[in-house]
């Protein structure tokens, strides 16, 4: 009899318990759902605790601890290769040489450190690793991952728990759409439909392109230019005859090359990243296809582009930010940044919007005497500051667009040059485009 | 020839041989007789390197082989005709026999053993072209026999032969071993068939649930009382 | 502090899980005592939040999520045999039920629905291609997830016009309390499946899946029930840590490293004891987030050359190394008596 | 009415016809012997009887009823068991746990857990393996894995059981043994069909036999009749 | 028509690389019985050797197909010898060997790809050669895809030819069918397994030094190469060395067909392939 009920009844009092215990756990839950509930769209999640580095009197310190996860290995490192290395590191042993960032508030100038997690590519480990380094290794600044839908992903945590974000190598339009409720987080890079696209649909227009075959990239970015391109070319009558989304891991190209042959636009245009740039250009010098306008990004703007293709890349055009020629200061940079450097490391978009943003992170840090993450923001989001692009500032978490030294770019005699806006211009547009050499 | 002294062999846990000992001389036929699962094709198996003996030594023309990988048995002269058959199905009846003189030694005469070997089993000349698979049963058997005397062994290991033919087929099969036997070649030969097998071996050893039971030459086994009634059914 | 505290959960996990191999024993003695035991350890859990620090229960849900994954892996493939790298697909599926429902349900109802529409696609799969053995199920399996994370990429690209999605987010706490009330619901259904005879069914399909259907089994039924009921924990765990994760597309939705991480895991701990992959899962779970912060650059490296050791040399995992030192000290004992 | 039935079952395996034109009855009580040398499809059929392949053409009929395509399990659950020519136990499993499942799953109405094991116990007491009832079956002895196939089959509780080679591979007292095991079977009213090449023991058991020979059956009837007939001698025995 | 001739030969020209990254696979899958997920890393390794060959030492890729074969092959031979001869000793049976063999492979894929991870950086690589422009019928087509075409078809005929004609091919041939039996004839079983990984590896590293020529290349690149190669292998039927070289022309076609009328479904119409055709008929098109 007692064996009996050892044998059966026993465990199952057990497992009943633990129901309940489980039951109680999951009301328990539903209670602090509806007290504590986040609001339940994305956007905006700025309700929750308070910060944790917020002390009246601060403590000794000697150094700012700033905590960035990042992609070292698999798909996306390709990203962080290109301005990682080049520019953060860079630019933090700049200002360690200096003796750091000086911090009235314990009135001393305190260097840098950085500490460095690899999320393998991998935006749910992005944003676990986001949270440990805000709450495990309670850095004081947190430093932006590359990539946009790491962005995505990253500004509503970091916003949530009030660390600043300045997000560099990446962001598409519904971020912005979204600033407005994350007051924390602060975009560099220039939106393909608040700049870049205009200003190439009114390029293409004051040369009489009528015509363009697009291909994109069937992910956030490509979606967004292309939509971009075809709401800005439409205003300036350039007919899009064509508009294909290629999977990222797509092997042959040739097909669509030909039908943008065949359908004779004046210009093509190629939103998508490296993986699929650089074989589309290959393709167009193989099928011997000459459009007027070859157009491609990111990717074209890199020196690996121009080391890969030689002088085959005279000609083509991409997205671009800057150039040696643009003022002496960013001929400065491109001195600390690629001298004794292989080509390759060169990339003309993004790294002098990195650079300034990261010059504005620091002037707002000396400017407001703290490390305080909110006293911080709220300089960075109303004041000025000197960079390498010249005055800069956040218009409404966005950096603004005057400041930007070029939106289009093109290889002209093995020089990526600003070719558009034309009053940014470093070098005349090249129209048409050459034919390939052979 | 063949010497199998205290062989001791294990199927993963399992025992399967105990202690078994025989010799074969040169130029006999010995049959090795047993139920289904009384390890015969264990011993075979253990002989031609497939299997490791976990104790027991086997002494092929004074040279250990038990231990070497079945390609160095076969280059010693020992040719093992695996029960079922076992042909490359996939592959052509010529490129079988041709498989069947791998090893150096038999490569370089592979032209002059084929056609004896054609002589010995015309059927298989007409058929060189055919896949293997599509052959009759008993073209079949005839194919793996003619593939193993490719390698020009000393010693030649049939394993049930008879298996799944026609009883005239038997008759041919067992035919051919005699004459091999002419030829000056050993055999070793496991049969079900229990009674045509007697009259055709020299001696015969019984293997009883892996254990040797009974040896000694045919006639004798023959008039055994325990051999009659386990394995002739009278 | 955060590591220490993890630590002490993690070992009451692994203790939750030797208990599920205790209670299913033949005779059971201090009963009383490890029932206890196993009560306080399950305080010392579902209690986390109240006492740990916010991000030791952060990583516990992470770890919890490969625990659920392990777990229920090794609940159908552990005895059949059949290795199935589908994981990932029924992870996948409960995180976009989350982005899609998220909005408009509240958390528990919506990570039922993960649970349910992983079971349906399990079914089916199931349904499909369990008569495929071997290699060839493996393969299924592997395309499988592949397949629907490019049709769901073409499919949001050329219809809703964006690639990834945003979820509703939850808090913390929540999370962790779901992603543990999920582990004991998948310790509970493992032990009465385990206690069940169709426990037993599962075993004998593995060991001789002819013999077992020629002893009245219905083998095709009883393996898509189970494969089906493992892949209700998967999928409400990729509901709720999809909240976690804030913003996902299909690729790392469906990232087919979430179908081999468990299968290394269970390797690792060792499939005969229940407890085996909770361990595996444990400690794997747990160096994953070390290596990732310490070595960020040696993390593949490692991971590799553990998978490749102790496929060769452990492979019974943990568990069998431990049963292999034990029986080696008794014989040590009983050579020296 | 006959307790299986089978009317013209034939297979085929890519051209090779394995069973052709088989058609054979069993009665309650009876005990057949299935005789025919190595790879006459002796085994094919038990494998067309519990719907391991589904005969093309052919019909099966168990009490009356066409039991041709149905699932193994149902086939099982309706009262026909089988063992196997190569063992086929749960070799990872307690020998107990192996004959639990027959009695678990093997019937339409499963029986409660303890119950099972109380039948369980019994056949194994019965083919006599109880004192090795908690050992992992692949530690068995390849007779002990016979038996532990035939209690696992009785534990379905079948009307008809089919045993294939039963005593290949023993010695002649295990050979004893397992007739002596097959005429208790056949004791308690179970029907059986065996496949066996010991002579002795199929003569001394069965009441009936028929001889399979490249698929066809080339023989029926008593042992008696068997052992005279001239085609079976020919064919078989090798004369 | 003229799109048409541009579709199929477009479908040709991928497919020749298809077929040539599968056919090892096959091979290793076929005889050695390893499903070798580390394939991919083999064609990267190649893919990578060739650029810095080309642009540090100024070696012709075409030269690169010498140096690069042969030193995977060794690669190969050696790991097989010493991982996948240890695992197939502790293995239990064929079944068993298979899926360690599978999951050990893995391991190895996260090894190689670190390694080359860590020596060339994430970068992706490119380089010019031979980018003439071919026009066939009025079909324009890059000179460099034509030599993959080329060389994938040469290397599928003479690897047909040694398999049929000599010795070694035919001991090949024998092992995949029935390896013990093999073993008996007098082939050295272990050698020949190693052999054939060690080609299977060959062939991967040739693949990767001619993929290397028309896309770019980087230390990741290897898995995206392994489904194409799983999925031309089961195509193909697992094992079957003129079914992959088949299968790779036909997943070439098909690829080159649905890029033609929707790109955004190229990828999805290969799994979608797949797992229909493990379903349907999952020995494959060669498969018997």
């Amino acid at each position: 009899m007692w064996s009996r009920i050892r044998k059966n009844v026993l465990p199952l009092c057990f497992c009943l318990l633990i129901v309940i215990t489980i039951l109680a756990t999951f009301i328990g839950c539903k209670e602090e759902v509806t007290t504590t509930a986040p609001p339940v769209t994305a956007t905006v999640t700025q309700t929750v605790a308070p910060p944790a580095t917020t002390t009246a009197k601060p403590a000794p310190k000697d150094k700012i601890v700033v905590g960035m996860s990042r992609s070292f290995s698999g798909p996306i490192a390709i990203i962080d290769d290109s301005a990682f290395r080049p520019v953060y590191e860079t630019w933090v042993k700049e200002v360690n040489a200096a003796g750091g960032i000086f911090v009235a508030e314990y009135g001393k100038k305190l260097p840098i450190e950085l500490k460095t997690y690899d999320d393998k590519s991998d935006p749910a480990t992005m944003a676990q690793l986001t949270e440990k380094l805000i709450l495990q290794d309670k850095v004081d600044f947190l430093w932006g991952g590359g990539g946009t839908s790491f962005i995505y992903a990253q500004a509503p945590i970091a916003n949530k728990y009030n660390y600043i974000l300045i997000t560099m190598e990446g962001g598409a339009t519904t971020l912005q759409e979204m600033l407005p409720s994350l007051p924390y987080v602060f975009v560099t890079l220039p939106f393909s439909t608040w700049y870049e696209m205009p200003v190439l649909a009114d390029m293409l227009a004051s040369k009489g392109v009528k015509s363009a075959y697009i291909i994109y990239i069937s992910d956030l970015h490509g979606v967004e230019y292309n939509g971009a391109a075809g709401i800005e070319f439409g205003k300036k009558g350039i007919q899009i005859l064509g508009s294909k989304a290629v999977p990222p891991d797509i092997k042959d190209l040739s097909p669509v090359i030909k039908e943008a042959k065949a359908s004779g636009a004046d210009a093509f245009c190629a939103f998508a990243y490296p993986d699929q740039v650089f074989p589309a250009v290959g393709m167009s010098i193989e099928l011997d296809y000459n459009p007027k306008v070859w157009l491609g990004g990111p990717g074209i703007n890199f020196g690996f582009f121009h080391t890969g293709f030689g002088p085959m890349v005279e000609g083509v055009m991409g997205w671009a930010g800057w150039n040696r020629k643009s003022s002496a200061a960013l001929n400065t940079l491109a001195d600390k940044l690629y001298k004794d450097k292989p080509e390759d490391a060169q990339d003309w978009w993004g790294q002098a919007y990195y650079w300034a943003g990261l010059d504005m992170w620091k002037a707002a840090i000396e400017k407001a005497g703290t490390l305080d993450n909110k006293k911080v923001r709220d300089i960075l989001a109303t004041e000025r500051f000197q960079t390498v692009l010249g005055e800069t500032w956040f218009d409404k978490g966005l950096l603004n667009k005057e400041t930007h030294a070029g939106e289009v770019g093109q290889w002209i005699n093995g020089v990526y040059e600003v070719v558009g806006p034309f009053d940014k211009a470093t070098a005349e547009w090249v129209y048409p485009k050459p034919a390939w050499p052979k | 020839m063949l010497e199998v002294s205290n062989i001791s062999t294990f199927y993963g846990q399992i025992q399967v041989l105990w202690d078994i000992c025989f010799k074969i001389s040169d130029g006999e036929i010995l049959a090795l007789i047993g139920a289904n699962g009384a390890g015969k094709t264990t011993l075979l198996n253990t002989i031609s390197g497939v299997l490791r003996p976990n104790s027991g030594t086997i002494t092929f023309l004074g040279q250990r082989i038990d231990g070497l990988a079945p390609h160095a048995i076969v280059e010693l002269g020992i040719s093992h005709i695996p029960e079922g058959r076992k042909l490359f199905s996939d592959m052509s009846v010529q490129e079988n026999l041709e498989m069947g003189a791998y090893i150096d030694r038999a490569w370089k005469h592979r032209r002059e053993t084929l056609e004896k070997v054609f002589e010995f089993f015309p059927r298989l000349k007409e058929r060189a072209g055919q896949l293997a698979r599509t052959l009759s049963g008993g073209e079949q058997q005839m194919l793996a026999m003619g593939r193993g005397l490719m390698s020009r062994p000393k010693l030649c290991i049939i394993d049930e032969p008879s298996n799944g033919l026609a009883p005239k087929l038997v008759q041919e099969v067992f035919q051919i071993i005699k004459s091999l036997r002419e030829q000056g070649i050993t055999i070793l030969l496991i049969e079900q068939n229990v009674r045509q097998t007697l009259e055709v071996a020299d001696r015969a050893c019984v293997l009883e649930n892996g254990r040797m039971a009974l040896e000694g030459c045919c006639e004798d086994l023959l008039k055994s009382d325990h051999v009659r009634k386990a394995y002739l059914g009278l | 502090m955060e590591d220490l505290m993890v630590i002490i959960n993690l070992l009451a996990l692994v203790y939750l899980g030797w208990f599920v191999d205790w209670t299913l024993k033949q005779n059971k003695s201090k009963i009383w005592l490890f029932s206890g035991l196993a009560l306080i350890m399950l305080a010392i859990l579902s209690t986390l939040p109240n006492y740990g620090p916010t991000y030791s229960y952060i990583m516990m849900s992470g770890i919890l999520m490969y625990l659920i994954l392990t777990v229920s892996w090794t609940l159908f493939s552990g005895p059949t045999g059949y290795i199935s790298l589908a994981p990932a697909a029924f992870f996948g599926v409960g995180i976009y039920t989350s982005a899609i429902l998220g909005k408009d349900f509240p958390v528990l109802v919506v990570v039922i629905f993960g649970g349910l529409l992983s079971v349906v696609l399990a079914a089916i799969v199931g349904a499909l291609t369990l008569r495929l053995k071997g290699i060839y199920f493996i393969v299924f399996t592997f395309g499988l997830v592949l397949l629907i994370s490019s049709v769901l990429l073409w499919y949001e690209i050329r219809f809703t016009g964006t690639r990834g999605r945003f979820i509703t987010t939850a808090n913390n706490d929540l999370i962790y309390y779901v992603m543990l009330g999920i582990t004991v619901l998948m310790f509970i259904t493992s032990y009465f499946l385990k206690r069940s005879k169709y426990g037993l069914a599962l075993q004998s399909i593995g060991q001789n899946e002819e013999a077992a259907a020629h002893m009245g089994i219905n083998v095709t039924a009883v393996k898509i029930a189970v494969f089906s009921i493992s892949a209700i924990f998967m999928g409400m765990a990729g509901a709720i840590m999809a909240m976690k994760w804030i913003y996902l597309d299909p690729y790392s939705a469906f990232d087919p490293f979430r179908s081999f991480l468990p299968v290394l895991m269970a390797i690792f701990g060792g499939m005969k004891q229940f407890y085996g992959p909770v361990l595996g899962a444990v400690i794997l779970a747990f160096l994953e987030e070390k290596l990732l912060t310490e070595f960020p650059y040696y993390y593949k490296l490692s991971f590799g050359i553990v998978l490749i050791l102790v496929i060769i040399y452990l492979p019974d995992g943990l568990v069998g190394l431990g049963q292999k030192v034990r029986a080696w000290f008794s014989r040590g004992k009983i050579a020296l008596t | 009415m006959h307790l299986l039935e089978g009317e013209g079952v034939s297979i085929h395996f890519g051209g090779l016809a394995a069973v052709s034109d088989v058609s054979f009855y069993i009665d309650q009580g009876e005990v057949l012997g299935l005789i025919g040398p190595n790879g006459a499809g002796k085994t094919t059929l038990f494998n067309l009887i519990s719907s391991c392949y589904v005969p093309r053409p052919g019909i099966l009929k168990f009490k009356g009823k066409n039991i041709t395509g149905m699932s193994p399990y149902k086939i099982c659950r309706l009262g026909i068991a089988r063992t196997f020519q190569t063992v086929k136990i749960f070799a990872n499993m307690p020998v107990i746990d192996n004959v639990r499942i027959g009695s678990l799953f093997g019937n339409t109405r499963s029986p409660a857990s303890a119950e099972a094991n109380q039948q369980s116990i019994e056949l194994l007491e019965f083919v006599g393996l109880s004192r090795v009832m908690n050992t992992p079956a692949r530690d068995l002895t390849l007779a002990n894995q016979k038996r532990l196939e035939v209690a696992r089959a009785l534990a379905t509780k079948p009307e008809l059981l089919m045993l294939d080679e039963l005593m290949a591979g023993l010695n002649p007292t295990e050979v004893a043994q397992a007739m002596d095991l097959v005429r208790q079977i056949r004791d308690k009213g179970i029907t059986i069909i065996m496949i066996e090449h010991v002579m002795k023991a199929i003569m001394s058991v069965c009441g009936r036999i028929i001889v399979l020979h490249h698929g066809q059956k080339i023989a029926e009837g008593t042992p008696q009749e068997i052992a005279n007939s001239k085609t079976v001698i020919e064919v078989y025995l090798g004369e | 028509m003229e799109r048409f001739l541009d579709v199929a030969i477009a479908g040709l020209l991928l497919g020749g690389l298809y077929a040539l990254i599968a056919m090892g696979m096959s091979l290793q899958y076929g005889v050695a019985r390893v499903f070798n997920i580390a394939h991919g890393e083999f064609i990267m390794l190649g893919a990578m050797t060739t650029w810095t060959l080309y642009t540090v030492f100024n070696i012709s890729p075409l030269v690169a197909v010498v140096i690069c074969g042969p030193l995977a092959f060794v690669l190969g031979f050696i790991i097989h010898r010493t991982m996948f001869r240890k695992l197939q000793s502790l293995s239990a049976n064929q079944g068993v060997f298979e899926s360690n063999s599978m999951l050990a492979s893995f391991g190895l894929m996260f090894v190689i790809q670190n390694i080359a991870f860590l020596a060339w950086g994430p970068e992706i690589r490119t380089y010019n050669y031979l980018m003439e422009t071919v026009s066939i019928g009025g079909a324009l087509f890059g000179a460099r895809r034509l030599v993959t075409l080329g060389f994938a078809i040469a290397i599928g005929v003479i690897f047909y030819i040694f398999l049929a004609r000599t010795r070694i091919g035919k001991a090949i041939r024998a092992a995949g069918q029935d390896p013990s039996t093999a073993g008996l004839m007098g082939v050295n079983i272990n050698w020949v397994l190693a052999l054939c990984f060690g080609l299977g590896a060959a062939m991967a590293g040739i693949a990767g030094v001619l993929i290397s020529m028309s896309y770019p290349d980087s230390a990741n690149m290897g898995q995206e190469y392994l489904t194409v190669a799983i999925i031309v292998v089961v195509l193909g039927g697992l094992g079957s060395i003129p079914g992959s070289f088949i299968g790779g022309f036909l997943l070439g076609i098909i690829g080159s067909i649905v890029s033609f009328y929707e790109p955004g479904l190229n990828m999805a119409a290969y799994y979608a392939i797949f797992v229909i055709l493990l379903l349907v008929r999952p020995r494959g098109i060669m498969g018997r």
